[in-house]
C-alpha cells in the first residue's frame, strides 16, 4: 500500500470535485475489494491512472489483473470499494454504461465473433460510432490494421495473431478514451509484438487516450511504458518506472515464487 | 358445408375462372368408392391403456359385418389412424376422415375433453358421431350419439347399493377437472335421492400421485364409503396408497376406475380390494353373449389386454349402426340418424338393450362389479336397466323437434336440480 | 377443515399428519430430482429423457419383483439396469452433444420419444404392478404409509452418499476437477472420457434408483415417468444447480409448502402453491437457493458479520436483481 | 420512375445480408416458385386439405419466434408455447364474452398479452442474471407451471365473464377471424395466414440483416464481447425475448382461431418441445429453415399418425436423433453448403461468371 499513497489524490476529493479542477487521474479506484468463495483475489486496491497515460499491470498468474481490469469495466461486481472513472462513481454502472462514457476492452483470451466475417466483426463495433453507411469507416479501419485482404475470413480461420489484432482494431474502432489491453501480445510472433508495441507508442503519442496494459512479457513492457504497477496476490506491490521494478529485488522473487 | 368453402376459396383467390377449377378440388373424393367408417381411437399416449380395447372392438364388429357380406351388400372400408391422445391431432384427423374419407359414421375419442374438442368439426359438417366413453352425462346434439353409460346411471346404481350395504355417510374424491366435477354434482343428488350424507369431498389434480393428505382426511371424518371418480394412470396411484395406509375396510364406490383401466388385473391385490363401481359391461360379464364377445376378440388380437367398458360401446354401436343403414336403405347420414331417433332395441354383450331417439342416449344394463382381496370379480345383485332420464325428463331434451349442440349440467340453470349440501 | 369441533388431541395428530406428508413430499421432490440434477449439474446436459431413465428403472424392478425377486434384490436390479442403459446411451449419443448443450436436449427429447413408444410396443400398454412393502403407520385414528415415510429416510441417504461419492472418492474429485475445467483435468492425467461416462451412468442410477424405489406405488404404463418431471424441475429451479445442498434445501422448503398446503387445505392447494413458489423463485432467486448459499457465504468470507450477511441477499432476495459473475 | 426504382431496390437490399442463408438470385428464384407453389396449394389439394396445411403454416410463426431468439440471439427458450397458449387463451376468453365481431381487438389482446407475459418472464430472467441454459429451465418450468394450471380450472369459478376456462376439456367455440364480416375459414383462412407469414418472414429479414440484427448476432456471438463494445446485452436480450412472445402470442391467437378451441396441452411438454425440433430440423440460424421444418416436420408426423402404425413416433424421434447428430446445424445449413458447392462447380464448368458472383448468388 505505501508505495501507492504518495501518488495517489484521494479519489472521493476528486469525485466530489466536480466544479473544480479537473483530476489529473481518469481513473481511480478506493479500497476496491473482491472475493469469490474463500478467495481474495482483489484486496483493498487504491490503483489510479492519470488522463493520457500509458500504464502497465503486471504480476504473477493468479495476482489478480485480470479480475481487476473486469471491476474496472464492471464485469464484475466489488465486494467492496468504489471505481471512479472522469470524476464520476461509476461503482454501480452496467458495463455498456462504462463503454458508453469512454472505456474500450480487449480481453484476455482473443474475444471476436468467430462465426463472422473479418469485416461484420468491425461492422459491429464500428456501428456504435458511426450512423449512416458504416463501408468506409470500416474500410479505413480494416486498411490501417493490415486487414484489409482477410476481410471476407471468417474470423476463426484467422491466424492468432490477427485475431488479436482483430480485437484491437475492434476496441479502437469504438474511439475509446481509455483501452484497456489485456495481454495484447500473447501468443504473437516477435514482429508482431513489436508492430502492437509500435502501434500504440504511436497511438500514445499522438492521442490523448489512456491505456492500461496487463502484460506478462517484460521485453514488452520495455517497449511501450515507463509506469508499471505491480499487482500481488490482488494487492498493489510496487509502482514506478520500469527500471525501478526491474532492479526491485522482492518484485523478482515474488515473480519466481509465483511461477 | 364444402359448397361454403368452395365459395370461400373462389371469393379467396379471386381467379375468375376458379369455378371451372372447382371441379379440380378432389381432395374431398378419395376413398369414396364405397361406404367408409371413422376409427379414431388412441392406442398410444395418455389413453392408450383405455382406448385401445375400443379401437380393436370397433375393428372386430367391421370385420365381422364384411366377412358376413357387410351393409346392403357393400363392403365397409376403415380409416382408422393414432390419434395419440392428443387433441390437435385429433381435430386434424376428424377432418381429415369427413372431409378426405367421406366417413358415414364416426366412432371417436376417449375423453371428455377431446369430444370437446372435436365437436365443433362435428357440427359443423353435420357428422353422424358415436361417443362411447361412459361420462358425465347431459350432452344433448343433434350430430352426437352419446351411447356409454352416463354418471347418473353408473352412480344410480352403485351409490343406493352403497348405503344400503354399509350405511349412509360418504366422502368424494374426484379429479379435478369437467368429468370429476359433473359426477361429484351428480353424486350429491344421488346421495340425497337415496337417503345417503356426504361429509366431505376433494378435488384431486389430475396429475396428483401423492394421496397422504387425502387418506388422512378421510380418516378423519371417518365415512361409512368412499365415492371415487379418480381418473388416469397417476390417480391409480390412490389404491396403492390406500393399502398401505391400511384403509381397504372403507369400501369404494366409482364409476371410474376398473371398468375402464382395469385396474384389478394391472394392481397387485388387494389394492382394488372392496372396490365397487357401477358398470354396464365388463369383460367378466359371464353371459354367452358376453363370452362369445370376448372370445372373439381375445381371438382377433392377440396382445389385447383387456376388453373394457368402452370397448363392448363401440362394439354394440358399429351393430346399431348397421341395422339402422339396413333400414334406411341407404348409408346417407340424415336417414341414418332419423332411423335412429326413432329409437331402437339392441342386443348387446351386456344384454338388451335400448337407444332413447330424443337424447341419443342408451338405457343400460347396469350392474355392480366388485373386486375381493384376490381380486376377483363378481357383481352382487341384479343387473338393473337404467333409463338416461336426466336429459329426456330434467330437461326436455328432443334433439329430432329441437336439434340442439348443447351439454346440460346437473346443477346448471336449465335444470331442477339444486345442491342437497351446499356446505360440504 | 372446521378445528373448533374437533378434539385437542386430534391436533397433535393433525401435527404427525403434516409431519409425514411433509416427509412424503420431500421424498419425492429428491428424488424426482437427482438424477437430474447430477447429470445437469456436472455435464451442463439437460436430460428431457430423465423420466425414461426413471422408466427403466420402475420396469425392470417390477419385472424383477414380479417374477419373484424379493423387493431389495429388485431395486438393486432396477438401479443397475439403469446405470448400464445410460452408459450404453451416453456411449452411442450422447458423448457426441458434450460441447452441445443445448442440442443434446432436442437429442434426449428425441429419445425419450423413442423410449416411451418402444416401452408400448414391447411390453404392451401396462404391466402388472409391485405392491408395496411394509403396512401403515398408525396414530391416533390416522395411518400413513410406512414406506412412503421410509422413502424420506431413503432420499436422506441418498443425498448422503451423492455427497461422500464426490467428496470422498477418487472419482468424486476427478469429476470435479473435470466439471471445472476438462483441459487441465486430463493435462493432469484424469481421464476425463471415463470421468463423463462415470458420472453419467451415477446420474442414470440415481434416476434408477427413483424409479425402483416409486415402482410399486404407481402405475406402470410406458408414461410412468412423465409423473415426474414438473417435480423435477421445479427442484432444479428452486435448488440451482448444487447437486446436494441446493436438492435438499429445495425439498425441504417446497416438501413443507406442499404438505403445508396439502394437509391444511387441500391437494389441489398443494399443487398450486408449489408451483407458485417454483415461479416466486425464479424471480427472486435466478441461481436457486445455491446461488443465494453462495452469495451469503462470500459476504461471510469478506468478512462481515452474519446479519450484515444476510442483509443484502435477503434485499436482493426480496427485490430481486443478482450480480453479474 | 427511376427514384422508385431505386427505392425497391434498397428495400430489396435491406432483406439481405450476412445474417440469412440465401440472399443470391438463385434464392430468390427458388422463393418465389415456392411462393407461387404455396398460393397454388389450395387449388389443386382443396379446402379441407388448405385448412390442415393452415395449421402447419400458423405453427410457422411459432417457429419463427424460436429461430428469432434462439438462432439470433442465443437465448434458448423452452416457453414459446406458454405465450402462444396465454394468446390462444385470451384471444378465446375475449370472443367468447364479445362475439365473433370482436375477434380483431380480441387477436390484438392476444398478442398483448402474450407480449407483456414474454416481457415479465424476460424481465424476471435477464434482469435477474439468468444466463445460457438456466433460460431454458426456467422457461420450461414456467410452461410446465401453466400446464397444470390451466388443467385444473374446470369449476365454474374459473370463468372470466362469459368464457369459462374449462380446465382439461379446454376452451370450446372459439369462433374465427372475422374481417369485414368474413370469417376466415378453410382456403380463405389458408391465405390469410401465408400472406401473414410471408410478411412476418420478409419482416423479419430486414431485421436480422439490420443494424440491429447485428447487435443480435454480436450476443448470441459472444456476450462478453458485445457488452465490452457498449452493447446492453441485457436490454437486447429482453426486447429480442418479448418480440419473440408477441410473434409466439399471434401464432396462439391463430390457433385457437384455427382449431375453434384451446386447451392444457398447449402448456405440455410434448407440445413446448416441438419448436426446437422445427428449428434444429431446419436450422436455427434459418429463418426460411424454421419455417419449412415447421412444415415439413408436422406434416410428415399427421401422415405417420394417419398411417394409424404404433411406429409412427418412433420413426419421429429416429429422424430427429438423426437430424440433430448429422446436420448438426440444421438442414438448411447443410443444404445451403451442398447447393453452393454445386453452384460453383457449375460455374466452373461453364467457365463464365467470377468468384465474386458465385458469393452474390450464395451468401456469406
Amino acid at each position: 500500500m505505501t508505495a501507492t499513497e504518495g501518488d495517489t489524490e484521494n479519489p472521493r476529493v476528486a469525485a466530489s470535485d466536480r466544479t473544480g479542477v479537473r483530476s489529473p487521474d481518469i481513473l481511480a479506484t478506493d479500497g476496491l475489494t473482491k472475493k469469490f468463495g474463500g478467495i481474495t483475489a482483489i484486496n483493498n486496491v487504491d490503483f489510479s491512472v492519470e488522463e493520457g497515460e500509458l500504464r502497465c499491470l503486471i504480476g504473477p498468474n493468479g495476482a489478480g489483473k485480470s479480475t481487476l481490469f473486469k471491476l474496472l469495466t464492471g464485469q464484475h461486481t466489488p465486494t467492496s470499494g468504489h471505481v471512479y472513472y472522469d470524476g464520476e462513481d461509476i461503482t454501480d454502472l452496467e458495463p455498456h454504461e462504462r463503454i458508453d462514457r469512454g472505456m474500450s476492452m480487449k480481453f484476455q483470451a482473443p474475444s471476436v465473433f468467430e462465426s463472422l466475417s473479418v469485416r461484420e466483426n468491425m461492422r459491429t463495433a464500428a456501428q456504435r460510432v458511426i450512423d449512416g453507411n458504416l463501408d468506409p469507416y470500416v474500410d479505413e479501419k480494416l486498411n490501417e490494421f493490415e486487414l484489409a485482404d482477410s476481410a471476407d475470413m471468417t474470423a476463426s480461420d484467422l491466424s492468432h495473431g490477427q485475431t488479436q489484432i482483430l480485437e484491437i482494431a475492434m476496441a479502437l474502432s469504438l474511439d475509446p478514451k481509455m483501452l484497456l489491453l489485456d495481454e495484447p501480445v500473447a501468443g504473437m510472433s516477435v514482429e508482431e509484438s513489436e508492430e502492437v508495441a509500435e502501434m500504440l507508442n504511436e497511438l500514445h503519442e499522438e492521442t490523448d487516450k489512456t491505456f492500461i496494459v496487463i502484460e506478462h512479457d517484460i521485453d514488452f513492457v520495455d517497449m511501450i511504458s515507463d509506469q508499471v504497477t505491480v499487482l500481488s496476490q490482488g494487492e498493489i506491490f510496487r509502482q514506478g518506472t520500469i527500471e525501478e521494478i526491474r532492479n526491485d529485488a522482492e518484485v523478482r522473487e515474488i515473480y519466481l515464487g509465483g511461477e | 358445408m364444402k359448397g361454403m368453402d368452395r365459395r370461400d376459396f373462389v371469393k379467396a383467390t379471386g381467379v375468375a375462372g376458379a369455378a371451372g377449377l372447382a371441379g379440380c378440388i378432389g381432395g374431398d373424393d378419395v376413398g369414396d368408392d364405397g361406404p367408409t367408417v371413422g376409427i379414431i381411437e388412441d392406442r398410444s399416449g395418455n389413453f392408450g391403456l383405455v382406448g385401445t380395447p375400443k379401437w380393436a372392438s370397433t375393428r372386430l364388429a367391421i370385420e365381422e359385418i364384411n366377412e358376413d357380406g357387410g351393409i346392403l351388400g357393400e363392403e365397409i372400408d376403415i380409416f382408422d389412424p393414432d390419434p395419440q391422445s392428443d387433441n390437435t391431432r385429433y381435430q386434424e384427423l376428424v377432418e381429415q376422415a369427413i372431409q378426405e374419407y367421406d366417413v358415414d359414421a364416426l366412432w371417436a375419442g376417449y375423453s371428455s375433453a377431446t369430444r370437446e374438442a372435436i365437436r365443433p368439426i362435428i357440427n359443423r359438417n353435420d357428422q353422424l358421431y358415436f361417443y362411447t366413453t361412459q361420462y358425465e352425462g347431459g350432452v344433448c346434439d343433434q350430430s352426437i350419439f352419446a351411447v356409454g353409460a352416463t354418471a347418473r346411471q353408473q352412480l344410480g346404481v352403485v351409490i343406493p347399493y352403497m348405503i344400503d350395504e354399509y350405511g349412509p355417510d360418504a366422502y368424494t374424491i374426484y379429479a379435478d377437472y369437467n368429468f370429476g366435477q359433473l359426477s361429484e354434482e351428480w353424486t350429491r343428488i344421488i346421495l340425497d335421492e337415496n337417503g345417503g350424507n356426504l361429509l366431505g369431498e376433494e378435488a384431486i389434480p389430475l396429475e396428483e400421485t401423492d394421496f397422504g393428505s387425502t387418506i388422512n382426511r378421510i380418516q378423519e371424518e371417518d365415512p361409512d364409503f368412499i365415492v371415487s371418480m379418480l381418473v388416469g394412470a397417476e390417480h391409480e396411484a390412490f389404491y396403492d396408497q390406500r393399502l398401505s395406509a391400511g384403509i381397504t375396510d372403507i369400501p369404494i364406490a366409482t364409476s371410474t376406475n376398473m371398468a375402464q383401466g382395469y385396474g384389478h388385473r394391472r394392481l397387485e391385490a388387494p389394492s382394488m380390494e372392496n372396490v365397487h363401481c357401477g358398470v354396464n359391461y365388463v369383460e367378466e360379464v359371464d353371459t354367452p353373449a358376453s363370452n362369445e364377445y370376448v372370445d372373439a376378440m381375445y381371438d382377433r388380437f392377440d396382445d389385447l389386454e383387456y376388453v373394457n367398458q368402452e370397448g363392448q360401446n363401440n362394439y354394440f354401436s358399429v351393430y346399431m349402426w348397421k341395422e339402422a343403414v339396413e333400414e334406411a336403405g341407404t348409408f346417407d347420414e340424415d336417414a341414418v340418424k332419423e332411423v335412429l331417433q326413432e329409437g331402437m332395441e339392441v342386443d348387446a354383450p351386456e344384454g338388451t338393450i335400448e337407444l332413447n331417439g330424443a337424447t341419443h342416449h342408451m338405457t343400460h344394463n347396469m350392474r355392480i362389479m366388485r373386486a375381493d382381496e384376490n381380486h376377483e370379480i363378481d357383481f352382487p345383485g341384479e343387473p338393473e336397466i337404467i333409463e338416461p332420464t336426466f336429459l329426456e325428463e330434467d330437461i326436455g331434451c328432443n334433439l329430432p323437434e329441437n336439434p340442439e349442440e348443447r351439454q346440460y349440467e346437473p346443477f346448471g340453470p336449465d335444470s331442477p336440480y339444486e345442491d342437497p349440501f351446499p356446505d360440504v | 377443515m372446521d378445528m373448533t369441533e374437533v378434539p385437542a388431541f386430534v391436533d397433535i395428530f393433525s401435527l404427525v399428519n403434516l409431519l409425514l406428508q411433509f416427509l412424503d413430499s420431500f421424498a419425492f421432490l429428491v428424488l424426482a430430482a437427482v438424477g437430474l440434477v447430477v447429470i445437469f449439474g456436472m455435464m451442463g446436459i439437460i436430460n428431457l429423457a430423465h423420466g425414461e431413465f426413471i422408466l427403466v428403472g420402475a420396469y425392470s424392478t417390477t419385472l424383477a419383483a414380479v417374477a419373484g425377486a424379493p423387493f431389495v434384490v429388485a431395486v438393486v436390479i432396477g438401479t443397475l439396469t439403469t446405470a448400464v442403459f445410460g452408459i450404453l446411451l451416453e456411449r452411442s449419443i450422447l458423448k457426441r452433444f458434450y460441447d452441445r448443450p443445448l442440442d443434446s436436449m432436442v437429442a434426449t427429447w428425441a429419445i425419450s420419444l423413442m423410449m416411451i413408444q418402444g416401452t408400448r410396443i414391447y411390453f404392451g400398454n401396462s404391466i402388472t404392478q409391485a405392491s408395496t412393502p411394509f403396512g401403515s403407520i398408525n396414530y391416533g385414528p390416522y395411518s400413513y404409509s410406512a414406506y412412503r415415510v421410509a422413502l424420506a429416510g431413503v432420499s436422506v441417504a441418498v443425498l448422503i452418499g451423492i455427497y461422500l461419492v464426490f467428496t470422498r472418492t477418487e472419482f468424486g474429485l476427478k469429476a470435479r476437477a473435470t466439471i471445472q475445467d476438462a483441459d487441465t483435468a486430463r493435462a493432469m492425467g484424469v481421464n476425463t472420457e471415463r470421468i463423463y461416462i462415470l458420472t453419467f451412468g451415477f446420474g442414470s442410477a440415481l434416476a434408477g434408483l427413483t424409479g425402483a424405489l416409486y415402482a410399486p406405488t404407481l402405475s406402470m404404463s410406458p408414461e410412468v415417468g412423465q409423473n415426474f418431471l414438473v417435480e423435477a424441475f421445479v427442484a432444479v429451479v428452486v435448488g440451482g444447480s448444487s447437486v446436494v445442498m441446493g436438492t435438499s434445501l429445495a425439498g425441504i422448503l417446497l416438501g413443507a409448502i406442499n404438505a403445508f398446503f396439502s394437509n391444511v387445505y387441500s391437494t389441489f392447494w398443494g399443487r398450486i402453491a408449489l408451483l407458485a413458489a417454483a415461479i416466486l423463485a425464479i424471480r427472486l432467486m435466478p441461481y436457486g437457493i445455491t446461488g443465494v448459499i453462495e452469495n451469503i457465504r462470500d459476504r461471510r468470507r469478506a468478512g462481515m458479520s452474519l446479519r450484515e450477511s444476510l442483509k443484502i441477499p435477503a434485499v436482493t432476495v426480496l427485490l430481486g436483481g443478482g450480480s453479474n459473475d | 420512375m427511376t427514384e422508385a426504382v431505386e427505392k425497391l431496390r434498397s428495400a430489396f437490399s435491406a432483406l439481405n445480408g450476412p445474417n440469412t442463408y440465401g440472399n443470391g438470385r438463385a434464392f430468390w428464384t427458388a422463393f418465389a416458385v415456392g411462393l407461387v407453389a404455396v398460393f397454388a396449394y389450395p387449388m389443386f389439394v382443396g379446402s379441407y386439405s388448405a385448412g390442415q396445411a393452415t395449421l402447419y403454416l400458423l405453427y410457422g410463426f411459432l417457429g419463427l419466434s424460436l429461430c428469432f431468439i434462439w438462432g439470433y440471439c442465443g437465448v434458448l427458450s423452452f416457453g414459446q408455447v406458454a405465450f402462444f397458449g396465454v394468446a390462444g387463451y385470451a384471444f378465446g376468453v375475449v370472443t367468447l364474452n364479445f362475439g365473433a365481431e370482436a375477434t380483431v381487438p380480441a387477436a390484438l389482446a392476444g398478442v398483448v398479452i402474450a407480449t407483456v407475459v414474454a416481457a415479465a418472464l424476460g424481465y424476471f430472467m435477464f434482469y435477474g442474471g439468468v444466463r445460457d441454459v438456466y433460460v431454458a429451465i426456467v422457461t420450461l418450468a414456467f410452461t410446465l407451471v401453466m400446464y397444470t394450471f390451466m388443467a385444473q380450472t374446470a369449476g365454474r369459478e374459473w370463468a372470466i365473464g362469459d368464457a369459462r376456462l374449462g380446465g382439461f376439456n379446454g376452451m370450446p367455440g372459439i369462433p374465427n377471424i372475422t374481417l369485414g364480416g368474413t370469417s376466415f375459414s378453410g382456403a380463405t383462412f389458408y391465405y390469410l395466414v401465408a400472406v401473414l407469414l410471408l410478411v412476418t418472414y420478409l419482416g423479419l429479414r430486414v431485421l436480422v440483416n439490420s443494424r440491429y440484427g447485428r447487435v443480435m448476432v454480436a450476443v448470441r456471438e459472444d456476450e462478453d464481447r458485445a457488452e465490452m463494445l457498449g452493447y446492453n446485452v441485457k436490454l437486447v436480450k429482453f426486447v429480442v425475448f418479448t418480440f419473440g412472445g408477441t410473434l409466439a402470442g399471434f401464432s396462439g391467437v391463430l390457433y385457437a382461431s384455427w382449431g375453434n378451441f384451446i386447451d392444457p396441452s398447449v402448456f405440455a411438454l410434448s407440445f413446448a418441445a416441438l419448436p426446437i425440433v422445427w428449428v434444429s430440423v431446419g436450422g436455427r440460424e434459418s429463418l426460411i429453415g424454421a419455417v419449412a421444418a415447421t412444415f415439413g416436420v408436422q406434416r410428415l408426423d399427421q401422415e405417420l399418425a394417419a398411417t394409424g402404425s404404433e411406429w409412427a413416433l418412433v420413426i419421429i424421434g429416429a429422424l430427429l436423433l438423426f437430424v440433430i447428430m448429422f446436420m448438426p446445424k440444421g438442414a438448411v445449413p447443410y443444404l445451403d453448403r451442398y447447393a453452393k458447392a454445386g453452384l460453383g462447380w457449375l460455374r466452373e464448368k461453364r467457365g463464365a461468371g467470377s468468384d465474386r458472383e458465385v458469393k452474390a448468388v450464395d451468401s456469406d
